[in-house]
């Protein structure tokens, strides 16, 4: 087959670090090449090179058999190659249809051309089977869409190559498996895709080629049909992964108690609409959902950041409705916030710093109002090696650290502390299969310690594998509760997108 | 590994020291180019002013005192500004300090040390006071800080000058200054050595600093103040209760301001003076040295000195050779541009790692 | 007191005459605003433009034109620094805004010595002024004319730029793109726009608009350079830029009640209240404004919050 | 020995003097000015040392009279309100050094303090305003700040205008700065308005350089044929240019500067003490009274208004006219 695209001999180093080292790959037309590694493996890092969004140290890179420099997004959409980042890039108060045209606007005497511009995107939106609404503000428009939008962009710009950083971390089950679908689609088209993940049956599923990258380092290109999960794994990582043992325990002791929580919004709609649930001693509760169903919110309420509802929450035996923060912590309550750097940490500031967060009054850490810097210090380097942060030492700034080493700090701090009751919201977004593991396995310790667990995340897969009971959010309002015995992978998603269930039947 | 990392730390700082020391080079040598394409002498120039500015006791104890309300506003600045609260308003909170001070010093009877101290104590009262309206008003409305505490300067300026102009002018004055309040003859501050202007508002500064540094990295309060600083979703999730902290921030933040304002009333000018906060534009320069040294406490004392001592040495070039004292104002303008940017030494090696790049 | 047409429309005509320059720089702030840069130089863009219209009118012998031209490229040359700084060095843009502001303060008048040997004021008969334009209704509506009284081709400028913005920025494909780039500028980035050069760009541009409203300042109503002529209008400007939400006709309306209020204070001058406190009203009433902005926003937000918690969804 | 300094250097007993004098930055009011060339002629004729200090806020005050006493200058005059307090504090710390202020008074008892009489000098322009606008009924006033020092200018205006036209009824305004010309452009604009067919003289009090806002103003309302008339600060303002400036209040800091630099050039010490000068010394001057105006509108500044003026200030010399000193608050309009 044509190579459309090589990439020869890259290297990139940020300091000390060596991102990429001498890393050569190729795509060939119509294939749908994977790549895959660790947290810092330096799969993002390549592609950034690819989009001219960094630059490499050294390497070479063929289009079509000719070298080409891309110095610039520009200069590579110039080259028909287009990327989907694994943070959106959108322009949230602005149209679909502005987000997807910028930058290659149809105008009029220089003035844009609105109703033009909205019928090139119905159109573009047609030809791909991209479903989307080229007048709505994106800001209104489920994660899913926006995907959808970010896939358009690239299509609009024409691109032949189209680079995934990790397109399904967000997804629900069904949204992944449409784009999953619409990425052979483009496929069969002609188009050639490469795509960043750590999901292996996602790789399994879509790609025809596999890369391994370990630690800035090309380990190997497999084709797929040649290859399965474990063997992917165990290049990724360099050793197996553990099976995780799931003992039940019982118990009545109610930690999480939630009544009839219902909550408005500024767009005049309800988010949550008369929620109910429980979490006991000893027990994961998971909460699956299409993430903008009302989740976020709920966790904002629990933990005392909303204030504004109505309802009952009752933690660890003590009823906090309209608590502030602190003291909903103080009756025990830890929580692990779902995005890392604008709620879990203090980007600037020190591990220690961060580690201290929530307890900076507790007598352990302070007396008299005066911080026992020791003591704080001597727990972080304890947690950094305990949770085995990769980091020189704990007055190292969190910005300084990697994506997953970081989630490793919060995780740690909120698992860790001595309370009973912890929300896990996301705990391994991002993070590679080995990091992923150890987290799963303090959330199992400390639910085998009689503690209480909600896990609110969007990976199916972790909430099957680790949850004694499940609720389905949609919409605002729990849609259903799965017990341990009869979950069910394609009930779930169905429900998750608001199907109703009637008598185990699944109904659309 | 100890070891190392401290080294680590000690070129970290180092860094740090050096980029704020080639600014200051490059300011001055700019000032120096000033003045030699206006027909002045630069090398005798710049030498005067750093031997004018901090050469000589004389020299040393003007820049102390002029430094003392600049450390104050620089405090204030750095713990509002360092606890993520734009607030500009040390100004108008140093003006309240001062008017406080020259209304309070003569009504009260008793040893002089008594009339200091409840003259400050009042005058940190009014200081804290107006900040925490202003903080009010800007979490209650959800308006920005900037904004409101720059209005309210405005509003302290005309306060205190209605009061000096119409209520507590001095009935004595035989200038028929209407712009100043009643001398204060009794609760003045000493000075250290008769001979040079230096009072006991410096040694109160520096205790200040060490106990705004103390608070800022030591305790649980100063702790708090920090994250709400570099991340206020992080504290709000983290139980701190963010209001309460931004209150006693620009409280303390207030209180330290209205202190400044009333020591350079009690030991420097024994009276209000209408426009004798505004017009010098220490709180600028407070601020100025806050974001010199990133909010620092200590940083603040050395900014603030440096500050005071181009001034006074601008002064000093002026009477010696006649140039205009205001080539320190540009040179300091040009000194807290670059300090910021801290690309001077970056510069190069951000050249030499693009063309290497440029075999891709 | 007085309340006669010919004091209203006198009073109109001042406010009129002050609110052009701060409209001016509220716009310059607001377009950087809108490119996702903080813009707080306004004050020294507009002295060292002042002055500099100043320099060229007495070394011209009175050339309007390139008065006016030498402003506003003083003023951009400014600004382009201000824009190195903050987008290329990435400095702190309060600082280096403050340092600018302080520095031209001293700038200006460290060169009017150097210049003309004089630090607090400089006047001369052979300087030009801008002229002052009567409105082409003067004669058919004498009363009304009145009321534009005083106002140079620059204050009439002042006012279509409003518009001229307000379309620039959301109907022109440049001024969207610009948005967006306020809106994410990363987003906009991976798209592929040269970001930091638009931002460069806006920013030098709207020191124009600086530029002329130093013009107006030292060549608007009476024509001399005196220390300090911006007298802290740079920074009313900001907060109107604040206060109108960087909208340009946001922007525009706060600039005019700015001006509103502060004729309010002139006017009650003429009762008991000393000046000091009729002086202090348009900062008092631009907190008020400001509270009273937040109270409607929030009574609107806790309304829809009410009802949707009532309603299904 | 006056040209001996000139001629022979090395024998001049002046030579080791230094003096210094401070201000606010000269060219902000021209009285600054006149004090500054003075001093400068003075100089040159006797040969001593001297230097100009300039001063942008009151810190700067406090720093460079010191900075002037520790370079030790021998005599330090103060020019401006902002004087009395830094110096006062000097001459307790510096017995060698001699100390003067001109157009305040000082409290400590070491320093020669010379001040103006303002009170009179408008109370003489009052009366020459109110002459020649006998039809008036409304007066305009302008002024920088409203404050005592101010109001000093604008009662004895009042009471000047008052003494010839008992019912005048005035407008004020303030333009709350020294500096913002647009400011005080606008005033006058509303003040004229104000006046409206009542009165056609504003009295311009800002300070002589944002006075210019007004100057300004009177010369294009004038040329729209809609008169209106002011008078000057601080120096002879008036000139063919603008017909409209009548007359002006001077401050003759010359003859100030001039007596404290002799005084002091006799034995190398100041006399201390404190004297008032008015418009009877020339040192407060009305121009048109005190000395000829530069240009004369005579259409309105007749002989009969020059002759008014002249009468009262003669009044005030013989007692006939008394301004007792008045607080603002104090006095009713
Ligand atoms: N801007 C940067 N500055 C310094 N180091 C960087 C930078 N970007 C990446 N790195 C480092 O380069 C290495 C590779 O990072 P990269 O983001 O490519 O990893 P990745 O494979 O995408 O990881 P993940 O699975 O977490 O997304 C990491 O060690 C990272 O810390
Ligand atoms: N100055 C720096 N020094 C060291 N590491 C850095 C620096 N800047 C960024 N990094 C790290 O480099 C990586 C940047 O790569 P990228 O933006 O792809 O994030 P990521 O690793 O993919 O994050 P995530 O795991 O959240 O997806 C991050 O892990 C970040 O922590
Ligand atoms: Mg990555
Ligand atoms: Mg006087």
């Amino acid at each position: 087959m044509e190579k459309v695209l090589e990439m020869k001999n890259i290297v990139k180093t940020y300091g000390r670090v060596v991102a990429n080292d001498d890393i050569s790959i190729d795509l060939r037309k119509g294939e749908i090449l994977a790549i895959v590694g660790e947290n810092g493996a330096g799969k993002s890092t390549l592609m950034k090179i690819l989009y001219g969004l960094e630059k490499a140290d050294s390497g070479e890179i063929f289009l079509h058999g000719k070298p080409v420099k891309i110095t610039s997004p520009s200069v590579a959409m110039d080259l028909q190659i287009g990327m989907v980042q694994q943070h959106f890039m959108l322009f949230g108060p602005m149209t679909v249809t502005e987000n997807i045209v910028y930058n290659n606007e149809i105008s009029k005497y220089s003035f844009f051309d609105k109703k033009k511009n909205e019928e090139k995107v119905a159109e573009l939106s047609e030809r791909y089977g991209l479903k989307v609404d080229p007048t709505a503000i994106v800001d209104n428009c489920p994660v899913g869409t926006q995907q959808r939008i970010e896939i358009l962009k690239t299509l609009y710009q024409n691109a032949d190559i189209i680079i995934f950083d990790e397109p399904s971390a967000v997804l629900t089950p069904n949204e992944v498996d449409d784009l999953l679908d619409t990425m052979k689609n483009l496929a069969a088209a002609g188009k050639s895709l490469i795509i960043i993940t750590h999901k292996l049956n996602e790789v399994m599923y879509v790609a025809d080629r596999v890369v391994v990258l370990r630690a800035g380092k090309l380990i190997d290109v497999v084709n797929k049909k040649d290859t399965s999960i474990e063997q992917l794994s165990y290049m990724m990582i360099g050793r197996q992964v553990a099976n995780l043992e799931i003992v039940e325990h019982d118990s009545n002791e109610t930690l999480l108690k939630v009544e009839n929580l219902t909550l408005g919004s500024e767009l005049g709609k309800k988010v949550l609409d008369n929620v109910n649930l429980y979490v006991n001693a000893g027990e994961i509760v998971g909460i699956a959902g299409v993430s903008g169903n009302g989740q976020t919110e709920l966790v904002r309420c629990i933990s005392g950041l909303e204030r504004n509802y109505q309802g009952k929450v009752t933690v660890n035996g003590s009823d906090v409705s309209n608590f502030d923060v602190a003291a909903i912590r103080k009756a025990g309550l830890s929580h692990i916030p779902e995005d890392r750097y604008m709620w879990g940490s203090a980007r600037e500031a020190t591990i220690s710093d961060n580690i201290l967060m929530g307890e900076e009054d507790s007598i352990r850490f302070s007396k008299n109002g005066i911080l026992k810097q020791k003591e704080i210090d001597g727990y972080a380097d304890k947690l950094i090696g305990e949770y085995s942060i990769k980091v020189d030492n704990n007055k190292q700034k969190i910005k300084e650290l990697s994506g997953g080493n970081a989630q490793k700090v919060i995780t740690a701090r909120e698992v860790e502390r001595d309370c009973p009751f912890t929300i896990a919201c996301e705990p391994t977004r991002g993070i590679d299969i080995g990091a992923m593991e150890f987290v799963h396995e303090r959330l199992v310790a400390k639910r085998d310690k009689y503690g209480g667990i909600l896990l609110v995340t969007s990976e199916l897969s972790e909430i099957m594998k680790l949850c004694d009971r499940i609720y389905v959010m949609y919409n605002g309002s729990i849609n259903y509760e799965f017990k341990n015995e009869d979950i069910d992978d394609h009930k779930l998603g169905v429900l998750m997108l608001g199907g109703k269930v009637d008598e185990n039947k699944v109904v659309n | 590994m100890k070891t190392k990392l401290s080294i680590k730390n000690f070129f970290h700082r180092f860094d740090d020291i050096s980029y704020s020391l080639i600014a200051v080079v490059i300011g001055l040598i700019v000032g120096a180019i000033i003045m030699a394409l206006t027909g002045f002498d630069p090398i005798e120039g710049i030498v005067g002013l750093i031997k004018g500015g901090f050469l000589s006791p004389y020299a040393i104890a003007s820049t102390f005192t002029r430094a003392t309300p600049i450390i104050f506003a620089g405090l204030s600045a750095a713990l509002a500004w360092g606890s993520g609260y734009s607030s500009m308003g040390a100004q108008g909170q140093m003006i309240m300090g001062a008017i406080t001070a020259a209304i309070v010093a003569p009504l009260i009877k008793g040893p002089a040390i008594l009339v200091v101290i409840v003259t400050l104590l009042a005058s940190m009262l009014a200081g804290a006071l107006y900040s925490l309206l202003s903080a009010y008003i800007s979490a209650k409305f959800d308006a920005y800080l900037l904004i409101i505490t720059l209005m309210f300067n405005y509003v302290a300026d005309y306060f205190a000058s209605y009061l000096t102009n119409y209520v507590f002018l001095d009935p004595y004055a035989l200038d028929k200054l209407a712009i100043q309040t009643q001398l204060i003859e009794n609760g003045t501050i000493p000075r250290i050595f008769s001979r040079y202007t230096t009072h006991y508002g410096f040694i109160i500064a520096l205790l200040c600093v060490a106990i705004v540094a103390f608070i800022i990295n030591k305790t649980s309060f100063g702790y708090k103040a920090r994250m709400s600083g570099l991340n206020p979703n992080f504290a709000e999730y983290g139980g701190i209760q963010s209001r309460k902290t931004m209150y006693k921030v620009l409280l303390l933040s207030g209180a330290l301001a209205g202190l400044g304002g009333a020591l350079e009333v009690l030991g420097s000018k024994f009276r209000y003076v209408d426009k004798m906060i505004t017009s010098p534009g220490y709180s600028w320069s407070g601020i100025t040295a806050s974001l010199m040294s990133n909010y620092s406490a200590v940083g603040v004392l050395i900014s603030s000195i440096f500050l005071a001592g181009i001034t006074v040495g601008g002064s000093s070039i002026e009477l010696l050779m006649s140039i205009p004292s205001e080539i320190t104002l540009i040179i300091q303008g040009i000194i807290t541009m670059l300090v910021t940017a801290k690309f001077v030494i970056k510069l190069p090696k951000f050249k030499k790692k693009e063309g290497d790049k440029d075999d891709i | 007191m007085i309340f006669n047409f010919e004091y209203i429309s006198a009073i109109i005509s001042s406010t009129l005459r002050m609110v052009s320059p701060i409209l001016l720089c509220s716009l310059a702030a607001a377009l950087c605003s809108k490119t996702g840069v903080f813009n707080i130089a306004m004050e020294g863009c507009m002295m060292i433009s002042a002055f500099f219209a100043i320099v060229v009118n007495y070394f011209s012998g009175g050339s309007i034109i390139l008065s006016v031209l030498a402003a506003v490229a003083s003023s951009m040359v400014v600004s382009a620094l201000l824009a190195f700084f903050i987008i290329k060095l990435k400095a702190s843009p309060v600082v280096v805004g403050m340092s600018i502001n302080t520095a031209s303060s001293a700038v200006t008048t460290f060169f009017m010595y150097i210049f003309f040997k004089t630090k607090g004021l400089f006047q001369h008969p052979d300087l030009v002024g801008l002229k002052k334009i009567t409105p082409f209704f003067a004669e058919a509506f004498p009363e009304l004319a009145q009321m534009f009284f005083g106002l140079t081709f620059i204050d009439y400028l002042s006012w279509i730029l409003v518009i001229v913005i307000y379309i620039f920025l959301y109907k022109t494909v440049l001024g969207y793109r610009l948005r967006a780039i306020g809106i994410n500028q990363e987003a906009a980035k991976s798209l592929g726009t040269p970001v930091e050069k638009y931002q460069f760009i806006t920013m030098t541009l709207s020191g124009v608009l600086c530029g002329l409203a130093g013009v107006l300042l030292s060549m608007g109503s009476v024509t001399l350079f005196i220390q300090n002529i911006a007298s802290g209008k740079g920074y009313i400007a900001m907060t109107a830029n604040n206060l109108g939400k960087s909208h340009p006709i946001g922007v525009f309306l706060a600039s005019l009640f700015f001006g509103v209020s502060q004729s309010v204070g002139s006017f009650l001058q003429q009762t008991q209240l000393k000046g000091q406190i009729t002086a202090s009203i348009p900062y008092v009433a631009t907190i008020l404004a400001t509270i009273f902005e937040s109270i409607r926003y929030k009574r609107l937000k806790e309304k829809r919050i009410k009802e949707s918690m009532k309603l299904g969804n | 020995g006056d040209k001996t300094g000139k001629e022979d250097n090395n024998d001049n007993p002046y030579a080791d003097y230094k003096v210094a004098m401070i201000s606010d930055t000269v060219g902000t009011d021209q009285f600054i000015l006149q004090a500054k060339n003075r001093l400068e002629a003075l100089a040159a004729e006797y040969g001593f040392h001297h230097t100009i200090i300039e001063c942008s806020n009151t810190d700067d005050w406090q720093q460079k009279s010191r900075n002037a006493c520790e370079a030790g200058y021998d005599l330090i005059v103060g020019v401006g309100w902002v004087a009395a307090a830094p110096l006062s504090q000097l001459a307790d710390e510096f017995p060698d050094v001699e100390f003067g202020v001109i157009d305040t008074v000082a409290a400590n008892e070491r320093i020669m303090s010379i001040n103006f009489n303002t009170t009179d000098g408008c109370y003489v322009l009052g009366v020459m305003v109110a002459t020649a606008f006998p039809d008036d009924t409304v007066f305009g006033y302008i002024g920088n700040f409203q404050q005592q020092s101010n109001f000093e200018y604008k009662y004895g205006f009042m009471e000047g205008v008052k003494s010839v036209n008992p019912d005048a009824k005035f407008i004020t305004a303030y333009a709350d700065t020294y500096s913002d010309t647009q400011a005080t452009y606008n005033k006058a604009v509303e003040v004229a308005a104000a006046l409206g067919d009542n009165g056609h003289f504003i009295m311009g009090s800002v300070a002589n350089s944002a006075n210019a806002g007004i100057y300004q103003y009177a010369l294009e309302r004038g040329e729209t044929g809609n008169k209106i008339y002011t008078s000057g600060l601080s120096v002879d303002q008036t000139t063919a240019d603008n017909p409209y400036i009548l007359t002006g209040l001077t401050k003759n800091t010359a003859i100030a500067m001039e007596t404290i630099v002799k005084d002091f050039l006799e034995d190398g010490k100041i006399t201390p003490g404190k004297t008032t000068l008015g418009v009877n010394e020339d040192a407060f001057c009305v121009v048109g009274v005190n000395f000829e105006a530069n240009y004369l509108n005579a259409e309105i500044m007749t002989k009969e208004v020059i002759d008014a003026g002249k009468k009262a200030a003669q009044d005030l010399k013989d007692g006939k006219v008394e301004l007792p000193y008045v607080m603002e608050d104090d006095y009713k309009e």
